[in-house]
């Protein structure tokens, strides 16, 4: 997808109407991530019931595809289980590095497939994959995250 | 007499392209004539300069020091003995926060600096003041970017032994009154070290009216090379310092135990030096005496003010530093609300404009205008005022690009 | 394939001229496609690397980082944080010195190195060890210019913080047991830096399996750029290593106290890098690996056989180091009896034949060998046969133009 | 004059078969010479009477040109006074860094004009000037000079 479009059509909607850009109540992990080459930087807060992600926010500040591409993680992970979403986030990441190509390995990752083009912009690469990032350090290691 | 639309062909990236290339402050692009420069040197005279006693050494020898002699004019006429030849600013500036900086800054001793400084000039002296327990004070600018003479004149004080300030700033574009601070600072018998990474390619530099102990300057941002730069120190300064770098090309003699070393400048120069680099220096000098520095900062300030203009209409901008464009070296920051610099940069390479976003290495700087990352458009001798326009064209439609409409 | 009177074509200063150049130890000569691949760098992607957000910058990156690869891969498949571009060896080397040494040694402690260092290897260790009240010690040769195990193994012991040795020196050019030595300070717990500036270029280098910590060459004796080097260093040692330079690029975070550095290997690479340079540097290890280390190591011990054997002819003539050519690494050092090494070399370059004559950088393996001075010449792939016997007719002829008779 | 000339017609007679290149008796000034870069290294004595040099002398090892150059220079000062000496010092090395190049000046330095040409060859002006270099030093700081 050509870069303008990408803005227009996904993450403009995220950037500007996030869903889950808010404080949730009693997180069980809690982290932040930051990104100093550009200065995004978000808390990530994710509430956990029986292994199973049930609800997840995030605060702070960033470029529209870091504040997107999060906006977007919170969407898919809520519902599913930690494992599952660990595993979502290998697969956004190696999407993003170029790493992972496969059509059907990308669409599991629904409508955060669609920044899939941003492996051609090694400069917002970065960007992309903060949020992701940051949830999978947490979930995987819990002990690091406050609650 | 060429026109600087004639001077334009000579860059080739520049003709070849469709790009608005805005990021001079970075770094320039190199004219026909540098490249043609470095690579002659290769296929002419190439050899490791300086201890050769055959033709090809003794002809590098001769361009690298003539390189040398040129270099000291061109700021202003001091000895080739006060000019060394470094990689970049940053090594310049590291080499006198390590040999001079380190041996003459003692416990509870001050360095001053400005809040503006980059990174290059500030690192170091955070290192100095760490090593030897002295304290680094930060020299703060108005509104505009103005450092005032109440400010250095309450902080520049008996205990200061460093006064370490940018000619221009690399994200201001402001000039900062290096003579006056340095007059002030000899009055405290502080050293006074100028980096002149952003005005050296624009300004005609004369570091003896400046009266400063050390001025630095890289050449990748004037034209030359990538991997030249230079440190000019007054000479009673150099001779007192212990060398930076040690091994070849810097010495007279070596025991096992000890050396005694070279001559200035050769005592600062260790190992084969960047002769090709020095060539490329002195050619891209040779080429801007040609264009002339009148020439350079009139179509400058043209730009500039064309730039500043034209954001001053666009009401969702905010710009950064003095409302004249005299005052901005052709260095122009801004931010553009709801529109992260970033994906504006993004959204402008999208139509080939190359700016840069994000903290300049700058962030002490960034952090008291109260701005996490910042856009800055900077243009050389060689942008038009077409360019100009075309970039405040395409500028004007990030905002509905990012969703804001029309 | 081409053949390597082919190869020879590539290089414009050899073919125009009718000069003979044996200084290849000092700086080798650069193929026409080296010197594209910079001009093409300036012409096309020219642009600050690493943070631009625009295409040219990218590219400028994207070309810098694949160079980086590449040297990883030239010298063992090593990753790529642990590959530092530097000016030179000499500054790879003081980099170690400031970063490592200062930081690792104590008084008491001992350093060890060679009689046989260039100076490169050696200032930056006295330097070290007069800061830190630390004891230099140093390897001795043999007659052939060989580092005996007994030598090593009873100079370093449990005080050895240190071993500091070239792979090849440049005045007898015999290879040192690195691959052992490394072995045995590893069991003493001493780390190992490897002076590689004579070897890289010469042969496949693997600092995997010499099991060295640190590895130090410079691009410009091996066809590439002047101003690039290489500073290989362990993972490891180098996470736990403060930065040397400092300034832009090498930051995470800067506040008015302090800094948070960036990830390897940025954290020391401080300033605009010399992007330039590596992309030289990596079309100079396309051009070895297409010649093929297999073809340069035949065609210099093909040169120095014939180099040593018409040496061997001449009874005034004085040759150091080994016997075998194989062991030369194509560097001949030699005397003149009754003739000063700098007469001979003024009255060679008379006849067009460029050779070094002096100290080499080495002044105390001078002292060693007995020799104030001595005539070096010193072979690459490209040089020919013919030209090893027009040297040594010319070389014959240099005693008679000395007041010497027939 | 081409280099080999000058080696073959000049500087061979002086270097193998050096008339100075020994000690003096009682040196009035004694003085160390060295070029580094090179190795030269050369002690030169005078001895003064009455303001004028009466016997010079050298030992020590150098190239060619640096040995012939003093040896030569011994011959020219021996007879001259200390201003006529300094005076002449200042000549050969206005010469050789081709400051001087009007042919009265350099007739003046009899035997060592033939020099002149070293100053086309950059890396050899130091072996040529330091004997010159060395007795001027001795003459004008004569305190420098161990007797
Ligand atoms: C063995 C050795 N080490 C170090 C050096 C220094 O290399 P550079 O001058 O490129 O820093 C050289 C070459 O001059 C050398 O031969
Ligand atoms: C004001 C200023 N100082 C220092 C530097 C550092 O220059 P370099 O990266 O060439 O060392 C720069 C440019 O990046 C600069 O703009």
């Amino acid at each position: 997808m050509e870069l303008k479009q990408l803005y227009r059509e996904i993450v403009n909607e995220h950037n500007l109407h996030p869903v889950h850009k808010k404080a949730i109540e009693n997180p069980d992990l809690v982290m932040r991530g930051v990104n100093p080459s550009c200065g995004d930087d978000i808390t990530l807060s994710l509430k956990i019931e029986n292994g199973v992600i049930t609800d997840a926010g995030y605060e702070g500040s960033g470029c529209a595809i870091s504040q997107a591409s999060v906006d977007m993680m919170a969407d898919q992970v809520i519902g599913k289980s930690k494992d599952e979403a660990i595993k979502l986030a290998g697969t956004f990441m190696g999407m993003i590095k170029g790493e992972i190509t496969d059509e059907e390995s990308i669409e599991a990752l629904d409508e955060a497939a669609a920044l899939q083009d941003v492996a051609h912009m090694p400069a917002r690469v970065k960007c992309a994959v903060l949020g992701w990032h940051t949830m999978q350090e947490m979930l995987e290691n819990p002990e690091k995250a406050q609650g | 007499m060429k026109t600087l639309a004639e001077y334009r062909k000579d860059f080739d990236i520049l003709s070849a392209g469709d790009y608005i290339y805005f990021d001079n402050a970075a770094t320039s692009q190199r004219p026909r004539q540098v490249l043609e420069a470095v690579t002659d040197f290769y296929k002419n005279a190439n050899a490791n300069p300086m201890r050769g006693l055959y033709d090809w050494s003794m002809e590098a020898t001769r361009l690298y020091e003539e390189a040398r002699s040129l270099v000291a004019d061109f700021i202003g006429g001091v000895s080739g003995e006060e000019i060394i030849f470094t990689r970049n600013t940053t090594e310049s500036l590291n080499l006198v926060a390590y040999s001079y900086g380190l041996e003459n800054v003692g416990e509870g001793d001050e360095i001053v600096i400005t809040v503006m400084e980059h990174h290059s000039n500030m690192l170091p002296w955070q290192m100095v003041a760490r090593e030897k327990g002295a304290k680094l004070i930060y020299l703060e600018p108005d509104e505009e970017g103005v450092i005032s003479k109440s400010e250095y004149e309450s902080k520049i004080t008996d205990r200061t032994k460093i006064v370490a300030i940018g000619h221009v700033s690399n994200v201001m574009g402001i000039t900062n009154p290096v003579k006056e601070i340095t007059a002030y600072a000899h009055s405290k018998r502080a050293v006074v070290v100028v980096d002149g990474a952003q005005s050296a390619p624009h300004m005609a530099v004369d570091v003896k009216d400046i009266g400063c102990d050390f001025f630095a300057f890289s050449g990748h941002k004037m034209m030359a090379p990538m991997g030249i730069g230079v440190l000019y120190g007054r000479k009673e300064l150099l001779l007192n310092m212990k060398p930076f770098l040690t091994g070849g090309e810097m010495i007279e003699y070596v025991t096992r135990e000890d050396a005694t070393y070279a001559e200035l400048p050769h005592k600062f120069e260790a190992g084969t030096v960047n002769a090709a680099g020095a060539v490329g220096l002195a050619e891209a000098i040779r080429y801007i005496r040609e264009v002339g520095f009148e020439a350079i900062e009139a179509q400058e300030l043209k730009l500039t003010t064309l730039l500043m203009e034209g954001l001053a209409k666009l009401p969702y901008i905010k710009v950064y530093g003095s409302k004249d464009p005299a005052k901005h070296c052709g260095i122009v920051t801004f931010t553009m609300e709801g529109v992260h610099p970033h994906d504006m940069a993004s959204v402008l390479n999208d139509d080939k404009v190359c700016i840069r976003a994000g903290h300049h290495c700058a962030q002490p700087l960034m952090q008291f205008i109260g701005a996490g990352s910042t856009s800055r458009a900077s243009v050389y001798f060689y942008n038009t005022e077409d360019e100009v326009k075309e970039f405040l064209d395409k500028l004007s439609k990030v905002r509905e690009v990012m969703g804001y409409g029309a």
